[in-house]
């Protein structure tokens, strides 16, 4: 288990979603076994595969699941991974406190952050809305965040967002724009907002059921769409294998799982997904 | 035309030749080769600065056409987001509010030292200003953000800024390079000669007309050099502006909104680690080459103001 | 003008011991003697220029139309422009020639009534004028070194004041810009009260009316050379009968 | 003596003891209080910045600041143990790359180059353009150097050292030379005339004499490497939670976890990010005075 | 030793024409003339020190025992051990008075049985030993001007050369240090052969056995003064009964 003798180190990047979790999973296996040495990255779902199928990491961070083209790099330079689901997400989109605005359709998402958006007051949106200038700090290009708002929620062909908008690979830079910003709007992992409920506002989202406040509750029994998400870690197999610190790292992650999550502060799997997990875990240990 | 010879011994007689012949000192040799094999690094550094910089530009240039990349607003699709203008805008803006802190200040601080401090007093004043510059980025950042736009700007002026905008990254930047234009505007006031101002003293002149009327301008060429050189380190400067000033690509004047300069924007998208050899990655590239020939530019024009204009007094 | 019981002080150092002058108006006076012995640093006080020299003090008095000009509640900035000054090497400003001499009526707020004329009559009056009036406009720089020294006389005429001071004005220049300077010297001494410092006997007395000789003496204990002045009297007299054995000998050349 | 000024003209005693004086008239006044505010202003910015960080920083000036690595789970308690010793492997390293090829170029050109070789002029006008370029250009350098070296990690000790030694050797080079050249000219032909090398009169006398100055341009530079991030962002330096063993291992840097914390929004966080910064603060002021001391004290006039 | 139609160039600048002098073994002699005749430049050409002044061109050959130093296969280096120099300005280095003396014999790799004795030899050599033997430890720079000059004496005479060239050696010095200066070339003289600049003609009559006069000539065309050798004698006949009409005019004090 904690892998109490083993030693090494262990590459991890990928998801800046998904990096609470790796990097609260290293920071306690830490503790129990200082000679591990695990170094986790940021640089985004699709920044952390371009590494993963290139070999430079051993285990990758993912807020959305592996691409196409993303698998076939990875097949075609020999290595061979396997996902593990390892928490839910709610993608949260949130505004400045002082903003007199709590629900927004999913159309109105959409018109929002759209590639075409002509939204520069709240009230464009909605005229009950205040007439407040909008301002935007949004996830950066490469991040899987960005890609699932722009490629499953917006939607555009073109697979973007609105430009004039800031954005940041570090969703704590996110957090701070939209708190201190009058009349801002951003999105992120719901971690993040949790962790900065004080600062910012997350909006209801209303996908024709009625307005769904983001939660573990509401994401974990499938309410909360469509910006509930899965997070995953791509573990390379050879390399779990090879190097007793990286199965170690693992074990102990997919162990501790629902402690990691909650120290956190991630919406933890329910029990059926976590036994699948632990079964994909099982298969790797080949 | 001298009887030397007559009535004197013959020199050097009666003694043998000392020993003369050249010896070979071959540590001597590699010794400077060794030392002139480190002046020819530098060069070799300029080399691979744009070594290093050009194959990847001449990639972007292969993916995104020059159109683009200088255009106002980005025209691409997926993770392209090519145009630089409006990170040039951000560049420009934050230096020009920079300047607007550094010249004046710089200038006057300069002014004090070299024509009102005493000795003893400029020995420790000088030095103390120095320090301005020696307070690393981050720590300016960092002061800038929660100081200067939470405390001062939002705070005690009220003003309806960003949490990023370009107000406290310039100012701050501003502050920064105070000592640059400071320190070496005070060497060229110091170095205008004592007789130019006896001189405007005999002429019935007070300190102030002295310092304004015959030292400033016979020093402008230096003056002018420091101002340039202040110019060149606000826009080579990053983390101030990668910490204030925000991430948008923002076409707007408004300096109280967020931008992206050109530096931001490299360290900015150096952390999100960017797939290699995608576009976006290379433009990174594409933008550094730039920035490098911004600076390079700007440096050479001062280095040209100060062999140009150099007072023979 | 007159100095009385004049002492100055660098720091600790005594440089000028109790010097007591007269200087005669509408006339020239010589300061001559060897080097080091405070023939600057007593002409310095006469405009309190002294006060610009770090560690610099003056004791006794300096009176000016019977005014004491170190008194407390004295503008030295007003006493310079009233006693002008010239000095060792031309100083022109990194100015055009016009700006040069401008610059004393502008920075003193003089009321002029042509700008254009003032130049004009300051240069005449500095037999400058022929040689300058096509280039006005450039650079100060760009004439010759007794050109220039005639230029800094020039501007300091420019400010109206009624004593000159000068302080070795012709020894950067060659024998023919030496002429010229001490040519002009003699025309302006019918306007103005000239006082000269000068390591060159024969030009003291060729130009002076009266001249003042000064030596150093070393103290005793400290080996500090003090200056102090020997003999005062009109110039042919000085020089064909003096009354002090050292001016004789310094005349004669045994010293200095 | 009778000849002895008689006609004290009235206008003229009036303006010269006005009891005013033209250098503290209201103008020149303003001017004076300009200056000064000019001179104060950035010293008052820096002392708003200390204090105001100090205030910030201070709960967390703790022993857990030193002695414990970076938590994201438990602000309290996370510590800059990794950047400190980090900031220090770095440091170090970049002093034995800049220090002795720096003091190298700089003999060269002080001592033996000849001036009037065009490659000489090249090296001069070089060194007068690499000062000004940005830091993180040279964090760009090093990033390419480190991938032609053929590591394939990013974020290594020798990578950040070689960014920041190019960053200060072109300061390096320029001090050591106005070290080196205000040693007399005298001292070198005292000794070439003993029937010394060229380089034995530098190695013994031209150098020794120019320690102080090189120590003071030394300091100064490593006192902005210490400080530098961006450069070091550009050759893939992040937050680890380990301490370096090697020159090949992954290491952080104060100035990157200063950086990285104070994105954080948690207020737990940025009063860590104080903290770390009047550690920050302390060495760089601590540099920068001991530079400024030897500058003051073994200025030698010959 | 002896300089053969030797003529030195700064760049295009046609510094000294064509000398020839023949120094006189265990004697001394005084080269004399006014400022810029290129006395330095010649003394400078003897030991080769001007090799280190870039632009400096030497023609002609110097020959010492009989072989000329300018010639290819000749070690600058070992030339200058052979031949010392002792400088205007009194140059110790900035070490201890032991080290001073130290630091030829041991950057020349001198074979030496005793520093201790060495160092001291040389010091009494230079007449300093009774006056610094009990602070050898101390820095240079706590000495006087005069001792400081009899340091770089003994500085030089410590890598044994066998002659010793001195410029302007006591132009620094005040009247009793020099006269000390001078006492110790002439005991010098028994040891080595001295070649020695002068400004000040008593001293060459002096200490001198032989006197070379020089001065300068300006160009017709270009105005540059290029120095040349007036006439060379044995001090006695130089001063007494000079040969040329300048020489006269020289030591008369007529000109210079
Ligand atoms: N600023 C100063 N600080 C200290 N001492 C000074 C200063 N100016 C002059 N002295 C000293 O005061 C003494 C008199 O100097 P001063 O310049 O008045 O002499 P001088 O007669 O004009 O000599 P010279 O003929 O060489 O110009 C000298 O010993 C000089 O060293
Ligand atoms: N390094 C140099 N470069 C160019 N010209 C030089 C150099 N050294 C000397 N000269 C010129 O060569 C001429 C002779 O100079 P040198 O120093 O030999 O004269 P000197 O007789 O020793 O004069 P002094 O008595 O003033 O010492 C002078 O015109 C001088 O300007
Ligand atoms: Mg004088
Ligand atoms: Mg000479
Ligand atoms: O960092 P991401 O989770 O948005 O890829």
């Amino acid at each position: 288990e904690g892998g109490s003798g083993a030693s090494g180190s262990v590459t991890v990047d990928g998801s800046s979603t998904v990096y609470p979790m790796s990097s609260a999973a290293a920071e306690l296996l830490a503790d129990e076994n200082s000679d591990i040495e695990v170094s986790v990255g940021f640089a985004g779902t699709g920044g952390g595969f371009e590494k993963f199928c290139s070999g430079d990491t051993d285990i990758s961070n993912a807020s959305r699941p592996i691409k196409d083209e993303e698998a076939t790099a990875c097949t075609d330079a020999g290595i061979e991974y396997t996902e593990l689901l390892v928490a839910t997400d709610a993608l949260t989109v949130v505004v400045h406190p002082d903003l007199a605005v709590d629900c927004l359709t999913t159309e109105q998402v959409v018109e929002l952050f759209g590639p075409n958006s002509k939204v520069t007051k709240w009230s464009d949106l909605d005229p009950s809305f205040p007439d407040t200038k909008v301002a935007g700090f949004i996830p950066g290009t490469d991040s899987g965040t960005y890609d699932y708002m722009a490629a499953d929620v917006v939607g555009d062909e073109s697979e973007t967002l609105r430009e004039d908008f800031e954005s940041s690979e570090d969703d704590n830079v996110l957090v701070q724009g939209v708190s201190g910003t009058e009349g801002a709007v951003g999105f992120f992992g719901y971690t993040y907002f949790e962790e900065n409920a004080d600062k910012v506002k997350a909006l209801q989202i209303d996908d024709g059921q009625g307005c769904v406040a983001p939660s573990a509750e509401t994401a974990q029994a499938g309410e909360y769409t469509p910006l509930a998400r899965p997070l995953f870690i791509y573990v390379n197999n050879a390399k779990y294998n090879d190097n007793e610190a990286v199965k170690a790292y693992t074990d102990f992650y997919i162990e501790n799982l629902a402690a990691i999550a909650k120290g956190a502060k991630y919406i933890p799997l329910n029990d059926e997904d976590y036994a699948e997990t632990k079964t994909a875990l099982e298969g790797l240990a080949g | 035309m001298s009887d030397a010879l007559t009535s004197g011994p013959p020199p050097g007689a009666g003694l043998t030749a000392p020993d003369l012949s050249a010896r070979s000192r071959p540590g001597e040799a590699v010794i400077k080769a060794l030392l002139l094999l480190a002046a020819v690094l530098s060069i070799g550094i300029t080399f691979g600065i744009v070594a290093a910089i050009i194959g990847p530009t001449i990639e972007f240039f292969q993916q995104v056409p020059v159109g683009q990349f200088f255009a106002t607003k980005d025209i691409g699709s997926q993770d392209i987001r090519p145009a630089v203008v409006p990170l040039m805008m951000g560049t420009a803006i934050t230096t020009a509010i920079a300047l607007v802190v550094a010249v004046p200040f710089g200038l006057g601080a300069a002014m004090y030292l070299s024509e009102y401090a005493s000795k003893r007093a400029r020995k420790w004043l000088k030095p103390t200003v120095e320090l301005l510059a020696g307070v690393p980025s981050v720590v300016y950042g960092f002061f800038a953000v929660y100081f200067v736009t939470q405390i001062v700007l939002q705070g005690w002026l009220g003003l309806e800024v960003s949490f990023f905008n370009s107000w406290s990254a310039g100012l701050v930047l501003g502050v920064m390079i105070i000592p640059t234009v400071a320190s070496l505007a005070e060497d060229a006031l110091s170095a205008v000669p004592q007789a130019l101002r006896q001189g405007s003293f005999a002429m019935g002149a007070n300190r102030m007309q002295t310092t304004l009327r015959v030292v400033f301008p016979a020093a402008l060429s230096g003056i002018a050099a420091a101002v340039v050189l202040g110019l060149s380190r606000a826009v080579g400067e990053t983390m101030i502006v990668t910490m204030a000033g925000g991430a948008a690509k923002n076409m707007s004047l408004d300096p109280g909104e967020g931008r992206q300069t050109m530096t931001a924007f490299i360290a900015q998208t150096a952390q999100g680690e960017t797939p290699v050899g995608t576009p976006g990655y290379n433009m990174l590239f594409a933008v550094a080459l730039l920035l490098f020939a911004i600076t390079f530019v700007i440096n050479a024009v001062s280095i040209a103001i100060v062999r140009r204009f150099r007072q023979a007094y | 003008m007159e100095a009385d019981g004049l002492n100055v002080f660098y720091g600790d150092f005594h440089a000028v011991h109790d010097v007591n002058l007269q200087f005669g108006k509408n006339e020239i006076t010589a300061m001559i003697g060897p080097s080091g012995c405070g023939k600057s640093t007593v002409l310095r006080c006469l405009n309190r220029m002294n006060d610009l020299v770090a560690g610099a003090r003056v004791e006794g008095s300096v009176l000016y139309h019977g005014q004491n000009i170190y008194e407390k509640k004295v503008d030295p900035i007003a006493v310079r422009t009233h006693i002008g000054m010239v000095f060792q090497k031309p100083n022109p400003f990194p100015k055009s020639i016009y700006d040069n001499i401008a610059y004393g009526p502008r920075v003193t707020g003089m009321k002029v009534d042509s700008m254009d004329d003032l130049v004009e009559e300051a240069l005449r009056g500095a037999a400058l004028w022929d040689e300058v009036k096509d280039k006005l406009k450039q650079s100060a720089y760009g004439l010759s070194g007794g050109q220039q020294q005639r230029l800094c006389i020039a501007r300091t005429i420019a400010t109206k004041p009624d004593v000159i001071l000068m302080d070795e004005p012709c020894s950067a220049l060659d024998p023919i810009a030496t002429s010229k300077i001490e040519d002009l010297m003699m025309q302006l001494r019918d306007e103005y009260t000239i006082i000269v410092v000068t390591h060159n006997m024969q030009q003291a007395a060729r130009v002076s009316d009266r001249t003042a000789f000064f030596t150093a003496k070393p103290d005793e204990t400290t080996g500090n050379r003090t200056g102090l002045l020997v003999e005062f009297d009109r110039t042919k007299q000085l020089f064909s009968n003096p009354f002090d054995k050292r001016t004789e000998d310094y005349i004669s050349g045994r010293f200095g | 003596m009778s000849v002895a000024a008689s006609t004290a003209s009235e206008v003229t005693l009036a303006t010269i003891a006005s009891g005013r004086t033209r250098d503290r008239d209201i103008k020149s006044l303003l001017f004076l209080g300009a200056l000064w505010f000019s001179l104060f202003f950035g010293i008052m910015v820096l002392l708003a910045l200390i204090i105001d960080t100090a205030i910030a920083g201070a709960p967390r000036l703790d022993g857990n600041l030193f002695t414990r690595f970076e938590s994201t789970l438990f602000p309290e308690r996370t510590g800059f143990k990794a950047g400190i010793v980090g900031s220090l492997w770095l440091m170090a390293t970049t002093a034995l790359l800049a220090i002795p090829l720096g003091i190298a170029a700089a003999l060269h050109l002080e001592e033996f180059a000849d001036g009037t070789r065009w490659y000489n002029k090249l090296i001069e006008v070089n060194l007068q353009n690499l000062a000004a370029v940005p830091s993180i250009i040279y964090g760009m350098l090093a990033g390419a150097i480190m991938s032609f070296l053929g590591f394939a990690f990013g974020g290594i000790v020798i990578g950040g050292a070689i960014a920041l030694a190019l960053l200060i050797l072109p300061v390096v080079i320029i001090t050591t030379r106005e070290a080196v050249r205000a040693v007399p000219q005298d001292i070198r032909q005292a000794s070439l005339a003993l029937g010394a090398t060229p380089w034995q009169t530098t190695w013994r006398q031209t150098l020794p004499s120019a320690v102080p100055g090189i120590a003071t341009g030394t300091i100064l530079g490593l006192s902005r490497a210490i400080g530098e991030a961006a450069p070091l962002i550009l050759v893939g330096i992040a937050t680890v939670r380990f301490l370096p063993t090697g020159l090949d291992s992954k290491v952080t840097a104060l100035p990157i976890q200063i950086f990285n914390l104070s994105s954080n929004s948690q207020e737990a966080f940025q009063t860590a990010a104080s903290a770390a910064i009047i550690v920050l603060l302390v060495m760089v002021l601590a540099m920068n005075a001991v530079a400024i001391i030897i500058r003051n004290k073994f200025q030698k006039s010959w």
